[in-house]
């Protein structure tokens, strides 16, 4: 079950529409070691399809992203289709089909993060990396994405980098938190 | 019972009924979009989605959603003031300002309830406009997803994880770009789907319809060094009426093929032949296993399952390929139809096979896949060239400026023209085991079957079982039509649970004359069941009701095949199944 | 019995944290054991103190110090001056705004003044993660309460007559809704606490996860008892890590002692909790939506009825509230619905906690008795707006709420009256703008944010919120019509009359109720293409001064679109409906004469 | 292992455990309490405040007496180390020196409990030990 595989954006529309890029190449290297790491999370959760969000949090978890074959083995083990884990995985903004970057980059776009600027910060970070929401650099190391409210409303705005929380982030100050990881 | 108002009319309902069917009760039709039921079937679709057919509920805050509502006692309802009238109006507009505009051109147009509903609401103007949402257009052999004209009414999403339990499609995505499709939006054609067809049966617009034949027929019929010959399926003639005005239930054998003649098919043929021809094969290898199950091997594979369903076939490929070598070897009867015609027919008139285009109507979707597998073709050239459904039909008919109700009555040719009551029942729910049962029982016991109408076998539940008497041996018989049921007896026999000598299943809700390419029924079960009494009034009207005595038959046997299950016969009449995986195949244009 | 003379108290909330918090935990602690006072002080995290603006917040008791803006570097010093020589850190305490004062505790800060803090009793006052500290206050006595002492007839209506409503959004009646459960016959029931905070600006139930986990288990324990269920579960937001583990922490706590499981206090009741994650899906705040996403499905929500209390999870009764509404549950039990019912107003009982933020200088986490008014959150409890601004607008009740403006400060807050103001209570974000902030951008956000988390199901929200963005879109760039405007009115009307869910039924409400408040400016926007709060780039205008153009040219050759036009050594102008707005003119011009203004002077424009 | 079988083993726990966060429930109101401030400068440590500081904790949790006790800077009273400073409730506060052991003794059952002055009162300006 080792493959690589050059998906055509033509053919998965979902990429064409998250990452709008000519060709993705998508690595994707399911030994038998993974299966069986797959097999092992729906096993935790008795192989139960209403179990099917939690399983596919902890293959994400494993994976760094939710690649087809590791929603197929799963909709096997859970005995449902492939197209209802599909629809699911799409359902929910937390699940990912393309691995993120090294350095995962989340701006908050929260209301409070909105009124103080957040949207400014956003533009400045796409700008710098020249890459769209949701997208990852080509050379692998810095992702976008936006997620609302994290709770630290006090710090507005705020920035993501991993798990590093950068607050009170300025457009100016964009160059200097990506120059951080860029070394 | 429950009374309320609608409409200034009271009316008494019983508890749990729904608004819609309390206004209809009370004579109050309101417009629907994405509810579909066929509910002698118990089938629906209501996930309450398209809020077409609100309605003001006295004292409730927003409008009620009249298909999932439930009346409550006192309701006081108003079904089109001027609020009900703008929401619609709106709502109506904006899931179009989310259509492509292109009906002249769609395949849809005319039996599109998008269309219908936009004329009904007399929208003359279109004030929404803005982004539509975009999607690669999909192509398999049977069925094209335009799904740009997907309106998220669900009712294949239900229809093929529900009913059929196929699961080759799902809601993906959120929000405006949700959507029905396969698992990562994959080719249905490496999806598990079985072709079935009941997805664009049910469709409301043009998102989901059938792979169209009808130019390579005519041009293969335009083409003088060719000889084209046709083949119609029993399920046909029941409902091809139905596209030009008649009343559900009207046969129209004669007129039909008076149609092809005109049309200028060389020979038009019965598939109903070569039905008598399966009940043969297939007859013949039920008794064999059962025989020796009776002489005590236990190795023979029982029960035996029908194998004629092309849609069927796939979904056991799919869903059971542990269990390939329980169903049938026959082939389909449009299947020995093609290799019939392509050898005994073509060396009768001395045509080469390649020079000979078999053309089906068919009731069915599957049926174009079918007839592109390998197995039927030689040296690439297939039994059955094309395969058309009996919408297509109608349409080619129409094109074709023919006066298909003033047409005199015509009979098929000989000699794949002659059928019996037999072969015209496969096109039921439990028609083809009956038809078998009328054979295999003579050829069993040797007697003369006086009542040739087994009633235990009719009927519309999704499974049914009976016990047929074969002189003293009784055999125990499964039906089952629509995929959904068709896994519950095949669980069983997976289990080895089932309690059946022989199952007779068909994909299709209602069997053939519920086909994926029958006329649309938009969700009338009347319709089905005066189909299905039509077929049963073609068979009494059948002097002959026994596959085994039909002439061209035995005549066939006789100057061609020999004995059933011949080795010749298992060559031309019989075929082999194929496990497929339902693993994610990723055919991304041979990019893997 | 513990000697720690002193206790310091570290916010261990997400705010906190994210500002270095642990570390400045690990450093007083470090330090306190270096100076051989580990005996004598006791270091603990706590949940969110609310007061997040000026965190990492650190509270030093007995003398009840505290420390706002605490930075790594300042731990020493703590530790240095006051710990050991009782000196307190001047620098470090929270200064009056208004007198520039040192405020040596929290009670005499305005934040904290007029809040009452029953929901967030305990955060940031105990460990979050030592059920003992619970325990030591009150945790589990209501439980035990309700167990031993008064049956779930008794409880039930202890909490109906103490006039507690549901806190997630829309109010419903907890009490009633439990009678409604606990009537409904089923071999199996469940209690469900929706942690699946979506609204962007609001984050009290992660607090209150984080700060007292017990309290929401102990009250999922006491629903479970009283409606007849053993299964609890928590359908909590997977992006909430902190307070998954401090909930996972606790329930295991609760366990080990016997407060969760079988024959709970020697009785034959049995509960037990689990946990299912959202995974980012606004609507899943919708309770039939949240079932369906807590059985593996997508997370679209279905008609009502059935309701979750006939038929919820798994085609089970279901009482689903939300953590801030079983966080008020042992205090009702233990201290009586008379004494809840006492706070509040007529038809609003208790306190509300609120997520103040924005352009406020207080940003924070709040609880206040209902009833009070606009102007003492923003004033007394949020210390003004920000760089002394114009107060502009209160966005309350998130992408379902609306606007409260200046007339409205003086009104109760309460379910009714934000209702009827136009808004509504929701979840509790309140967003604080100023007179720099546009209302028709601030539509488009939330109408952005609907477009982003609508389900699908329903053609209204999913076409017509699409439409509603596109339209304001249209405004704000500077293309909006006349039309427009009656075009998202109908739109609002229709998509709140048909749309199957509360999300979808609410989702016009930010335009509609800018639109009743500030339809001037959406007349701005559309008809003298105008921003006023200069928030919309393509209605700013480049505009050469007149005084301080010396006619040099050089914007003249620089433009692209020859948009400018004037002789030499006269001041040039620019004519506004052929300038792209591309700014080279800017760049060019040595005198400053060129800026960027929300209105140009109409009449000087010449023809070219 | 169950702990909490019964109410009452949870209300024997809750006991147990409220000393543990009594400081915190107490700073909460601190102008109910009896406040006392025992001067822990450099001066007061060398003359034995540590103990007097403990002696206090110790004995007004023994008589269940609620109160705060603190630890503040040098008072300026440095001849007279130990300083303890005590507020009760409602009171102004009066500052005593040369507080040993047995002196705390002495001002907890005298003073403290019952309101009476005793020796060694640091006659004082309020306003310069505002802390």
């Amino acid at each position: 079950m080792s493959q690589n595989i050059k998906v055509n954006p033509e053919v998965y529309s979902f990429m064409e529409k998250k990452t709008g890029t000519d060709n993705v190449e998508v690595k994707v290297n399911l030994s038998k070691e993974k299966v069986d790491k797959i097999n092992e999370i729906c096993n935790m959760f008795d192989n139960e399809p209403r179990e099917l969000i939690n399983v596919l949090h902890e293959a994400q978890h494993e994976f760094g992203y939710l690649p087809a074959e590791v929603q197929d083995v799963i909709a096997h083990n859970l005995h449902i289709s492939v197209a209802q884990v599909y629809g699911v995985v799409t359902f929910y903004s937390y699940f990912s089909m393309i691995p993120k970057g090294e350095h995962p980059i989340s701006i908050c776009t929260g209301t409070a993060c909105y009124v103080r600027g957040a949207e400014k910060v956003l533009e400045e970070f796409k700008k710098e990396l020249n890459i769209k929401v949701g997208e990852t650099t080509s050379d692998g190391k810095f992702s976008i994405n936006c997620l609302r409210c994290v709770g630290a409303c006090g710090l507005s705005p705020v920035v993501l980098v991993g798990e590093r929380v950068f607050g009170r982030v300025s457009p100016d100050g964009v160059k200097a938190i990506l120059d951080e990881y860029r070394k | 019972m429950i009374e309320l108002t609608i409409d200034k009319k009271k009316v008494q309902v019983e508890k749990g009924t729904t608004i819609l069917k309390a206004a209809r009760k009370a004579g109050v039709e309101i417009p629907t979009l994405c509810h579909f039921e066929l509910c002698d079937m118990g089938i629906e679709n209501k996930p309450g989605g398209c809020r077409i057919c609100v309605v003001e509920v006295e004292g409730r805050r927003n409008l009620a959603p009249s298909c999932i509502t439930e009346v409550q006692e006192g309701m006081v309802i108003n079904t089109h003031n001027i609020r009900v009238l703008n929401a619609r109006t709106t709502v109506l507009k904006l899931i179009i300002s989310d259509h492509p505009f292109d009906c002249l051109v769609c395949a849809r147009s005319g039996q599109c309830e998008l269309q219908s509903l936009a004329t009904q609401f007399n929208i003359r103007s279109l004030p929404y406009e803005g982004e539509q949402s975009r999607y690669r257009k999909d192509t398999s052999p049977s069925i094209i997803r335009d799904i740009d004209k997907c309106i998220m009414c669900r009712r294949c999403e239900m229809m093929c994880n529900e009913v059929q339990t196929v699961g080759a499609l799902s809601a993906v995505n959120r929000g405006f770009m949700s959507v029905v499709a396969p698992a990562f939006e994959m080719n249905l054609e490496d999806s598990p789907c079985t072709y079935c067809g009941q997805c664009l049966s049910v469709c409301p617009t043009g998102a989901l319809t059938e792979v169209d034949h009808t130019n390579d027929i005519i041009r293969a019929l335009s083409d003088s060094s060719k000889t084209v010959i046709v083949q119609t399926a029993p399920a046909v003639r029941a409902a091809l009426g139905e596209e030009f005005g008649l009343q559900p239930g009207t046969l129209v054998t004669g007129k039909m093929v008076s149609a092809l003649k005109e049309l200028g098919f060389d020979y038009v043929f019965d598939t109903d032949f070569s039905a008598d021809l399966t009940i043969m094969e297939e007859g013949t290898e039920l008794l064999q296993r059962l025989k020796a199950y009776l002489a005590g091997d236990t190795e023979v594979r029982l029960p035996i399952l029908t194998s004629c369903c092309p849609g069927w076939v796939n979904f056991f490929e799919h869903n059971f390929p542990d269990l390939i070598d329980v169903p049938s070897t026959a082939k389909s009867p449009q299947q020995m139809f093609g290799a019939i015609a392509k050898t005994y027919f073509a060396d009768k008139i001395g045509v080469n096979r390649k020079d000979l285009i078999v053309v089906s109507i068919m009731p069915c979707i599957a049926k174009k896949y079918e007839c592109q597998r390998d197995e039927f073709k030689v040296d690439g050239n297939q039994d059955v060239d094309y395969s058309i459904s009996t919408r297509e039909l109608a349409a080619f008919i129409k094109e074709a400026n023919i006066d298909f109700l003033n047409l005199p009555d015509a009979d098929f040719d000989d000699p794949l023209g002659e059928s019996t009551g037999a072969g015209v029942i496969f096109g039921n729910t439990g028609g083809v085991i009956e038809a078998a049962c009328r054979t295999a029982y003579e050829i069993y016991t040797g007697k003369k079957l006086e009542n040739v109408v087994f009633d235990n076998l009719r009927g519309m539940e999704g499974i049914r079982s009976a016990k047929v008497d074969f002189d003293g041996i009784e055999l125990n018989i499964g039906i089952a039509h629509g995929l959904g049921n068709a896994r519950k007896l095949l669980d069983e026999v997976r289990a080895g649970t089932s309690k059946y000598h022989a199952i007779e299943i068909m994909a299709c809700p209602g069997g053939c004359i519920g086909g994926g390419g029958q006329p649309y029924h938009h969700g009338n079960s009347e319709i089905l069941s005066k189909r299905a009494a039509a077929i049963y009034t073609e068979d009494e009207r059948k002097t002959i009701r026994k596959s085994h005595e039909n002439p061209s038959i035995i005549k066939l046997y006789k100057e061609f095949l020999g004995e059933p299950g011949s080795h010749k016969a298992h060559s031309l009449l019989h075929t082999e199944y194929f496990p497929k995986s339902n693993e994610v195949t990723l055919h991304l244009n041979g990019e893997i | 019995m513990s000697k720690y003379k002193m206790h310091i108290l570290v916010c261990a909330g997400t705010g906190c944290s994210s500002s270095e918090s642990n570390l400045v935990c690990e450093i007083l602690i470090d330090e306190v054991e270096r100076k051989g006072l580990g005996g004598d002080v006791q270091i603990i995290r706590t949940g969110c103190f609310g007061f997040c603006e000026k965190g990492p917040i650190v509270k030093v008791l007995p003398d009840n110090t505290f420390y706002t803006n605490v930075k790594p570097a300042d731990a020493k010093e703590i530790v240095d001056e006051h710990i050991i020589k009782g000196r307190k850190v001047y620098r470090l305490l929270y200064t009056d705004p208004e007198s520039g004062e040192h405020l040596p505790d929290s009670k005499h800060m305005g934040f904290y003044q007029k809040q009452i803090r029953v929901a967030l009793r305990n955060c940031g006052t105990i460990d979050p993660e030592n059920i003992d500290e619970a325990i030591a206050r009150d945790a589990y006595q209501a439980l035990g309460k309700v167990i031993t002492e008064m049956g779930p007839d008794v409880a039930i209506n202890e909490i109906k007559s103490s006039g507690l409503r549901g806190r997630g959004g829309a109010g419903f009646p907890t009490g009633l809704k439990w009678e409604i459960a606990r009537k409904n016959d089923a071999d199996q029931k469940y209690v469900v606490c929706n942690a699946d905070e979506g609204d962007p600006g609001a984050f009290m139930d992660r607090s209150i996860l984080e700060g007292d986990p017990h309290s929401i288990i102990e009250a999922m324990a006491i629903c479970g008892y009283c409606i007849g269920a053993s299964k609890g579960l928590v359908y909590i937001r997977a992006e909430y890590p902190l307070a998954v583990k401090r909930l996972k922490i606790a329930i295991a706590q609760a366990h080990e002692y016997g407060l969760l499981g079988d024959n709970i206090f020697g009785t034959d009741f049995s509960f037990d909790i689990s946990l299912k994650y959202g995974a980012g899906a606004f609507v899943c705040g919708e309770e039939t939506a949240l079932i369906h996403s807590m059985e593996g499905k997508r997370g679209e929500p279905t008609n009502k009825p059935p309701f979750p209390a006939q038929s919820g999870y798994l085609g089970k009764p279901t009482n689903v509230n939300n953590v801030e509404t079983f966080a008020n549950i042992p205090v009702i039990i233990l201290k009586g619905a008379e004494w809840f019912s006492s706070i509040g107003t007529e038809k609003s009982k208790g306190t509300k906690v609120f997520a103040l933020a924005g352009k406020i200088n207080n940003v924070g986490l709040i609880e206040i008795p209902m009833g009070i008014t606009l102007r003492e959150i923003i004033y007394e409890i949020g210390g003004g707006i920000k760089n002394g601004k114009k107060f502009k607008a209160v966005q309350t009740g998130g992408p379902s709420g609306g606007c409260l403006t200046e007339k409205h400060l003086d009104i109760p807050i309460d379910y009714e009256s934000l209702t009827a103001s136009g808004s509504m209570m929701g979840s509790g974000g309140m967003i604080v703008l100023d007179e720099d902030d546009c209302m028709v951008s601030v539509a488009k956000f939330y109408l952005e944010f609907i477009v982003d988390e609508s389900c699908g199901k329903c053609a209204p929200c999913r076409i017509g919120n699409k439409r509603m963005h596109e339209t304001l879109k249209r405004i704000t760039d500077g293309k909006g019509t006349q039309e427009d405007l009656d075009k998202l009115k109908n739109l609002s009307y229709v998509i709140k009359d048909t749309s199957l869910c509360g999300l979808g039924q609410t989702s016009p409400n930010p335009v509609l109720s800018t639109m009743e408040h500030f339809m001037d400016e959406y007349n701005e926007h559309v008809i003298d293409k105008k921003c006023r709060a200069g928030q919309c780039s393509n209605l700013l205008y480049y505009v050469i001064s007149e005084e301080e153009c010396i006619g040099c040219m050089a914007c003249l050759r620089a433009c692209p679109t020859h948009a400018i036009s004037g002789e030499k050594k006269e001041a040039h102008v620019i004519n506004q409906e052929i300038c792209i707005k591309c700014g080279a003119c800017m760049e060019k011009c040595k005198f400053d004469a060129i800026t960027l203004r929300s209105d140009y002077p109409r009449v000087s424009v010449p023809i070219v | 292992m169950r702990e909490i079988k019964t109410l009452a083993d949870l209300k024997k726990k809750q006991e147990e455990m409220r000393s543990r966060i009594k400081l915190r429930d107490n700073a909460e109101n601190p102008e109910s309490l009896v406040q006392v401030k025992v001067a822990m400068a450099t001066c007061g440590i060398a003359s034995g405040a540590k103990e007097v500081m403990e002696y206090f904790v110790d004995e007004l949790d023994k008589r269940s007496i609620r109160a705060i006790v603190t630890q503040t800077g040098c008072m300026g009273y440095c001849y007279a180390e130990p300083t303890v400073e005590i507020t009760l409730p409602g009171q102004d506060p009066i500052v005593f020196g040369y507080v040993t052991v047995k002196k705390a003794g002495d001002i907890i059952e005298h003073y403290i409990k019952e309101g009476e002055l005793v020796d060694g009162i640091i006659p004082q300006n309020y306003n310069t030990i505002k802390s």
